[in-house]
């Protein structure tokens, strides 16, 4: 798969047709890779694709809007749908962008992995399974054990939007979709009201406002955040959990009909806040009211700049 | 002949729609309201069909709008007294009855309605309740200003009281107030001096005013409103209970050659929505409709129909009852129903219902005789104004320079009445620039 | 849970219906509680979803939006806007743990001071009923 | 942050906010807020005097922002907006804190509660106050000239008023004549005039008057602007022309009921405007007529009636009659609608010249008897409860006006909306029947609804009415609540536009690359949604900011986190 990407993105440098290639190239831990920019196309054999592709690329192509240059890139499921977000936000041209889907087999939790193999040096698809390789000893491991939560419940591992994909779609792709996909939110609803806001004041009480979700996310891509305006202040400046409630309901609110569950925040939050879990909810009343998945056709309307007359039946 | 002054007549929506236009058209109009607020039927109505727009909440805006008109003169609790001249040169006589309130000072405040200890039945409300002596026509009213009833007042009956007087610390009271005489000159006049309800009690044998629970279609409107007597609640008169059966009768002294044998044009939509509201307002509620054909010809009104059939079980009876009776209270109907299915037979039924509305015919409402007397104008046999050019001049009287809009010329309903309010803007605009130029 | 005595609810409200209702309630001196200060917004959907949010972090007991009546929307459609917004945060809210009690969306026309009055009289039993919000609430185990 | 001089008014109104709320203490409070620098009570602020010292105190004390707590906006804004004003302030520097239908009147019988209550909405009005900027009242010109497309009666008559009043006027008819419908038509009820009666003055005082330009066999191409500045693109016109507003008339068409009883196979089976075809060729000998109403509406699907359909029907069927008195002419339909008071006079009128009128149920509608050649009806005459055959030399089938073909296309360059029939959709349906909510386009005739000839006259006159009055002011004025986009915060998503109900907004290039969104005030009527739907606050509402606003809520907190 990573011959033929690297064909792809040969070809397409060599014809002029983008300016630059965004990618995965390998990092300097082990298990880990790192997004790259091929410019020229002596640097492709840089470009690597496995289960540990977390980056959501998209978010490289927030500075677009300025230029005029055409940019590939490649992208999961989740990514693609976060460039369909971005061509409704009039934040990219779709014309501009060329899409490389990747058939995404899920990617590996690196936490999962360590607790379960103190020292893996490499974790291989292997089609139904992982192959764990620890020192000499190699483990074959059922996937769900070590696969990203997000990616066990992915409804959409690989996008209706490219103009290449590579590879071909697993059958353990195609049921991984589960019903179980909100179970978390339902688990948080049942709880009783004090529980909940005991729970949410603990996680918010952790965070440090360091705005590492915010900065990671393909869809914060206000010209500049409403966290940072001065007129009015949203908030204040300690950062008490009353008012890291604040920055983290507004911000949950800016997700709706965005977030496209590339769980990066929670992937890069430092306080591990399951920062999922409040925009799951999110993307669950969308779905329910309105009939509305973000990221899976440009022409949908994003649900909160439309409405239906019918929508008054409708009841939480 | 350049007079760019312009008279209407009547502050109903028909008037106050034709004033605001022909005020943004740039001529100088005073309106004349017989009343102490404009405002009109549509402010006694809770909700508009086919939308069941709040009435107040669309109707309010517009009247504040052109009260405020710089344009806008209002002569509000005022008659037409006398009337002459020609088109583009009228001069005309208004007489401003007396509020013995000093309308610079009053603020609206309401501190001498607290106070006035006379009470008297309320007009508004159709005299389903009471309000003072000093009194504002309705909270909304325009403009916002109170009137001595001198007819009610005690200081007027007896000659002691002044207790208003007393408490106003704007001292707008002012007892000695007298009737004034306005002289206009005008180059066009506006009538829109809309409807009465008929009186339904010459129909014997629909029992009004003799059976407790048979009321008109406008006491119906009024008890449903918010701002009512009842506050909204459905009460019927005999035990202030909310009924749960409810029958409309339709063309009460409409399209019967004994009364007015025209169609009043707007009933059948008019219970329509009442029936609704009350299915709103009581779920589970009933309604049957008695009709004698169903007139729902207007933007959306057939889905209105629907919508009572579908959502609020809402009947219609092809019928024109011949009684109504009373049993301990409970009206019944006596009805032959005039459509019916294959194999159905025919024979007069009876319908026990805890409420009868009639919708009563709507009639011009006279206010405009001065007027059309002392300038000719020719009004129909029933006593709306004649249009001798409906086709090409829809809302030119038979007098050069005099229009009409609203139900003063003929039944219909809020959208067409504000229809022809600004095509009679339109038609004074093109005499009065003809005219200039 | 304990009562509160005064919480201090924010409403906002249009212009057109729910303000002249709330004048109208005024009107007829109808008698309520004095626990709610009113903001008036031109339409129900200028209301940010974010100054619920942050009025309720920060401590306000209760915010309540007031809108025309669907289909009475001055604007002809705003409050179709407002209550897709609401119906989310909403929900949203109280996934976090803010009672449902504290934030309430209700249509309120011009003729309805009845209901203004009915409405915050219910909307501050309610909130009553939840005890302090936020800052003032005491200190959960 | 900056220092102001706000200025507080308590009102006392007599004893209404007086009597409950202890106003001095108000007042005294009032005084010690932050950037306060004078406070007083005023027994009516409204009144003369109350207004006299508000222009005195803003003078004395060099005021820059003025906060009233008396009664409410909605009727006493523009009155101490206007003594700011006259006083040298701006008058959007002018807060209203309503204490009396909102704290005393509300609290009768808590005077503390309501003193306190006042207290805290005037720190908030205050807060507010902090925030407000002084505001130009936008001013754009008007172009004086309208384009009214439709040639019909409605478009006509609008041209012709218009015209009257010396106004310009661009009228474009897409066929090679004038006419419209009304060209089709025979006679008119409810005096059955010729057509010709009405149709000829009207199209030659259209035809001569000086001020129209006709533009025969065009359509409109392209619509850009806004109130007062249209620019349009006519077909077989070069360049555009250039307009202040656009009066839509482009009327309906006649339903054609293609496969029901048998049209158009059946060789005698017609449409009401088919027959009115051949009564215009004169009729001779016809013995026995059935006309079905109610063909293709008040059906699902088609739920409208046809409005005036039954007055076609009983107006043909009258000619008929007169034709031939020994006719038979039977109309079926359901109910009749027959409003007022002519159009009652007519249906009466038309029973007594010995027009039958049969109510069919839909749920078993009438049937074609024969097969290429319809020979009778059968019909189940609901009113006598049984099937009856009647002999029928003629069928006509009265259908309703539907909606032009091209509507989409002509409501997508207009940016006004169609209602779910697909006819037009005015701004309201009971109060603002004839204009859309874009300002500047109006609508009139059966382009709107079906609409007789004396409705569509009305309509075109009250159109005309509505589009005259910007071209006779000159000017639009905007009341400066608008919302404006902060170009520097704005990332063009686009969410502003798509709420907007009034397509005020649209997406311009910015300086700095990729799109920024940007206000036409001219167009904004000030609702604010577009405000809410945008994520960072780049869009504003001016007098209604998020700063003011949140200020509000601010003082509120404070009041809080003080409390108890």
């Amino acid at each position: 798969m990573e011959q033929e990407l690297r064909e792809i993105v040969r070809k397409l440098l060599q014809e002029g047709a983008i300016e630059h290639f965004i990618g995965y190239a390998e990092g300097v831990e082990p298990l880990h890779t790192t997004p790259c920019f091929i410019e020229r196309e002596e640097e492709v054999g840089a470009l690597v694709w496995s289960p540990f592709c977390p980056y959501n690329l998209a978010r490289y192509l927030h500075q677009m809007k300025n230029g005029a240059g055409k940019v590939g890139l490649v992208v999961k499921g989740c990514d693609a749908r976060a460039i369909v977000e971005l061509v409704k936000g009039n934040q990219i041209q779709r014309e501009r962008v060329v899409v490389v889907g990747v058939p995404c087999q899920g990617q590996v939790d690196l936490a999962k992995v360590e607790e379960a193999f103190q020292g893996a040096e490499a974790v291989e698809d292997a089609g139904d399974t992982f192959l764990v390789t620890v020192g000499e000893e190699g483990h074959s491991v059922e996937k769900e054990r070590l696969l990203r939560e997000k990616c066990f419940f992915c409804k959409h591992p690989i996008s209706f939007e490219y103009d290449f994909v590579l590879g071909e779609m697993s059958p353990f792709l195609l049921d991984r979709r589960s019903e179980l996909e909100f179970a978390m939110i339902e688990e948080m609803e049942s709880l009783p009201v004090e529980e909940r806001r005991a729970f949410w004041r603990a996680q918010f009480e952790r965070c440090s406002r360091c705005y590492a979700c915010r900065d990671i996310c393909y869809a914060c891509y206000c010209q500049e955040c409403i966290f940072e305006s001065r007129a009015p202040r949203w908030l204040e400046k300690t950062t008490t959990s009353l008012d890291n409630q604040t920055y983290h309901l507004i911000r949950a609110w800016h997700m709706v009909g965005r977030c496209i569950d590339c769980g990066e925040c929670e992937r890069v939050c430092p306080m591990e806040i399951p920062l999922r879990q409040l925009y799951k909810k999110v993307e669950r009343e969308v779905e329910q009211l309105f009939d509305y998945e973000a990221g899976m056709r440009v022409e949908d309307l994003p649900p909160l700049v439309t409405f239906q007359v019918d929508d008054l039946g409708l009841v939480i | 002949m350049n007079n760019s002054a312009v008279l209407v007549i009547g502050g109903g929506i028909a008037g106050i729609q034709a004033s605001i236009d022909l005020a943004n058209l740039g001529f100088q109009v005073y309106l004349v309201e017989r009343t102490p607020s404009i405002g009109g039927r549509m402010a006694q109505l809770d909700k508009t069909f086919p939308t069941n727009d709040c009435s107040i909440c669309i109707l309010a805006p517009k009247m504040i709008e052109c009260a405020s008109h710089k344009k806008v003169n209002l002569l509000t609790y005022s008659e037409v007294i006398e009337v002459e001249g020609r088109a583009g040169d009228f001069r005309v006589k208004i007489l401003k009855k007396p509020r013995f309130v000093d309308m610079n000072r009053c603020t609206g405040c309401g501190e001498c309605v607290e106070n006035c200890p006379r009470r008297v039945p309320n007009e508004f409300n159709l005299f389903l309740d009471k309000r003072k002596a000093i009194y504002l026509l309705f909270p909304q009213a325009v403009p916002h200003k109170m009137t001595i009833d001198a007819q009610n007042c005690l200081y007027f009956l007896k000659g002691r009281c002044r207790l208003c007087e007393e408490v106003c610390l704007a001292k707008a009271i002012d007892f000695e107030q007298e009737e004034k005489i306005v002289e206009l000159s005008v180059g066009a006049i506006i009538l829109a001096t809309g409807f009465d309800p008929f009186d339904v009690s010459a129909l014997k044998e629909y029992g009004y005013g003799e059976i407790k629970n048979v009321i008109t279609g406008l006491e119906f409107e009024r008890l449903i409103s918010a701002s009512g007597p009842t506050s909204g609640e459905l009460e019927r008169p005999s035990d202030k209970k909310p009924p749960q059966v409810i029958a409309f009768i339709q063309c009460v002294g409409s399209r019967d050659v004994n009364y007015n044998p025209y169609c009043s044009a707007v009933c059948c939509m008019h219970a329509t929505k009442e029936a609704i509201l009350a299915g709103e307002h009581y779920p589970g509620l009933r309604s049957f409709v008695f009709y004698t054909d169903l007139r729902a010809a207007g933007k959306r009104f057939q889905e209105y129909i629907n919508r009572a059939k579908e959502e609020y079980g809402v009947t219609y009876i092809r019928a024109r009852p011949g009684k109504i009776t009373a049993k301990d209270g409970r009206p019944i109907i006596w009805y032959e129903e005039t459509l019916f299915k294959e194999g159905e037979e025919r024979k007069v039924r009876k319908m026990e219902v805890d409420l009868v509305v009639l919708c009563q015919a709507l009639v011009p409402h006279g206010s405009h005789q001065e007027v059309t007397r002392k300038l000719g104008i020719e009004l129909d046999e029933m006593g709306f104004i004649r249009i001798p050019d409906r086709l090409s001049r829809p809302v030119d009287t038979s007098v050069e320079g005099v229009f009409a809009c609203g139900f003063c010329q003929g039944p219909q309903d809020i959208p067409d009445s504000v229809i022809q309010a600004s095509g009679a803007a339109a038609r004074v605009a093109e005499l009065l620039t003809v005219e200039r130029m | 849970m304990a009562l509160d005595d005064k919480p201090t609810i924010l409403i906002f409200a249009c212009n057109w219906c729910s303000y002249a209702g709330a004048d109208l309630a005024g009107v007829s001196r109808l008698e309520m509680p004095p626990n709610c200060r009113v903001v008036r917004v031109m339409c129900s959907a200028r209301v940010r979803p974010e100054f619920v949010i942050a009025a309720l972090s920060r401590g306000l007991d209760g915010v309540v939006i007031l809108g025309c009546h669907p289909g009475d929307c001055h604007y002809s459609e705003g409050n179709y806007y407002t209550w897709r917004r609401a119906l989310l945060l909403k929900g949203f809210l109280e996934y976090v743990g803010i009672e449902p009690g504290r934030f309430q969306l209700r249509w309120i026309s011009a003729s309805e001071g009845a209901r203004f009055a009915q409405t915050i009289t219910e909307i501050t039993d309610t909130i009553k009923a939840l005890g302090p919000n936020g800052r003032r609430r005491p200190q959960e185990g | 942050m900056a220092k102001r001089r706000i200025g507080v008014f308590v009102c006392y109104c007599g004893n209404n906010i007086g009597g409950i709320v202890r106003v001095p203490e108000v007042v005294e409070y009032a005084r010690c807020l932050p950037n306060v620098v004078y406070a007083e009570g005023s027994l009516y602020a409204c009144s003369e005097e109350g207004l006299s010292s508000i222009k005195a105190k803003i003078a004395a004390y060099g005021l820059d922002r003025v906060v009233v707590a008396s009664c409410t906006p909605r009727t006493h804004e523009t009155l101490f907006r206007n003594a700011c004003e006259e006083a040298g302030l701006n008058r959007y520097l002018f807060e209203f804190v309503n204490v009396r239908e909102h704290c005393s009147w509300i609290h009768m019988r808590a005077p503390d509660e309501a003193t306190e209550k006042a207290k805290s909405l005037i720190k908030m009005g205050v807060a507010k106050s902090y925030y407000l900027e002084p505001q130009e009242e936008l001013e754009s010109e008007v172009y004086p000239e309208a384009l009214v497309i439709g040639g019909g009666v409605a478009g006509m008559t609008a041209a012709l008023n218009l015209a009257q009043q010396g106004l310009k006027v661009h009228l474009i008819e897409r066929e090679k004549e004038l006419g419209g419908l009304l060209s089709q038509v025979n006679k008119l009820f409810p005096a059955n005039r010729d057509v010709k009666e009405i149709f000829d003055p009207l199209a030659e005082g259209v035809k001569n008057h000086p001020l129209i330009t006709i533009y025969l066999g065009s359509e409109v191409e392209g619509v850009e602007g806004f109130i007062g500045n249209f620019k349009v693109r006519i077909t077989r016109v070069e360049g555009e022309i250039k307009v202040g507003t656009i009066i839509v008339a482009t009327g309906g068409r006649e339903l054609k009921p293609i496969g029901q009883y048998g049209y158009p196979t059946v060789a005698n089976v017609l449409t009401q405007l088919e027959l009115e075809g051949r009564l215009k060729e004169g009729i001779d000998g016809w013995q026995s007529v059935v006309m079905i109403n109610c063909v293709g509406a008040r059906v699902t699907g088609r739920f409208y009636c046809g409005r005036f359909c039954c007055l076609t029907a009983m107006k043909n069927a009258i000619l008929i009659k007169e034709g031939n008195p020994q006719a038979k002419v039977y109309i079926l339909l359901q109910d009749v609608m027959a409003s007022g008071v002519e159009a009652e006079r007519y249906y009466r009128r038309s029973m007594e010249r010995g027009v039958r009128f049969i109510r069919y149920d839909p749920i078993s509608p009438p049937q074609i008897l024969g097969e290429r050649q319809a020979e009778g009806v059968k019909v189940y005459h609901a009113l006598i409860g049984r099937e009856v055959i009647l002999p029928a030399q003629m069928v006509v089938l009265t259908t309703p006006l539907v909606p032009q073909a091209d509507n989409e296309r002509l409501s997508k360059m207009l940016k006004v909306p169609l209602g779910s029939e697909g006819f037009f959709l005015e701004a309201h349906l009971k109060l603002r029947p004839i204009e859309f909510a874009t300002d500047g386009i109006y609508l009139c005739g059966s382009a709107r609804y079906p609409s007789d000839i004396a409705e569509s006259v009305s309509q075109a006159y009250a159109a005309s009415a509505k589009a005259a009055i910007p071209m006779r002011q000159g000017l639009v004025r905007v009341e400066a609540i608008t919302a404006f986009s902060q170009e520097r915060l704005c990332h063009g998503c686009g969410n502003c536009l798509r709420v907007c109900p009034f397509g005020a907004i649209e997406l311009k290039g910015s300086e700095r690359g990729g799109k920024v969104a940007w206000v036409n005030a001219a167009q904004c009527k000030g609702c604010g949604c577009c405000v809410a739907a945008c994520p960072n606050g780049a869009m504003q509402q001016r007098s209604f900011s998020d700063q003011q606003l949140m200020a509000m809520i601010e003082a509120l907190v404070e009041e809080v986190s003080s409390g108890p």
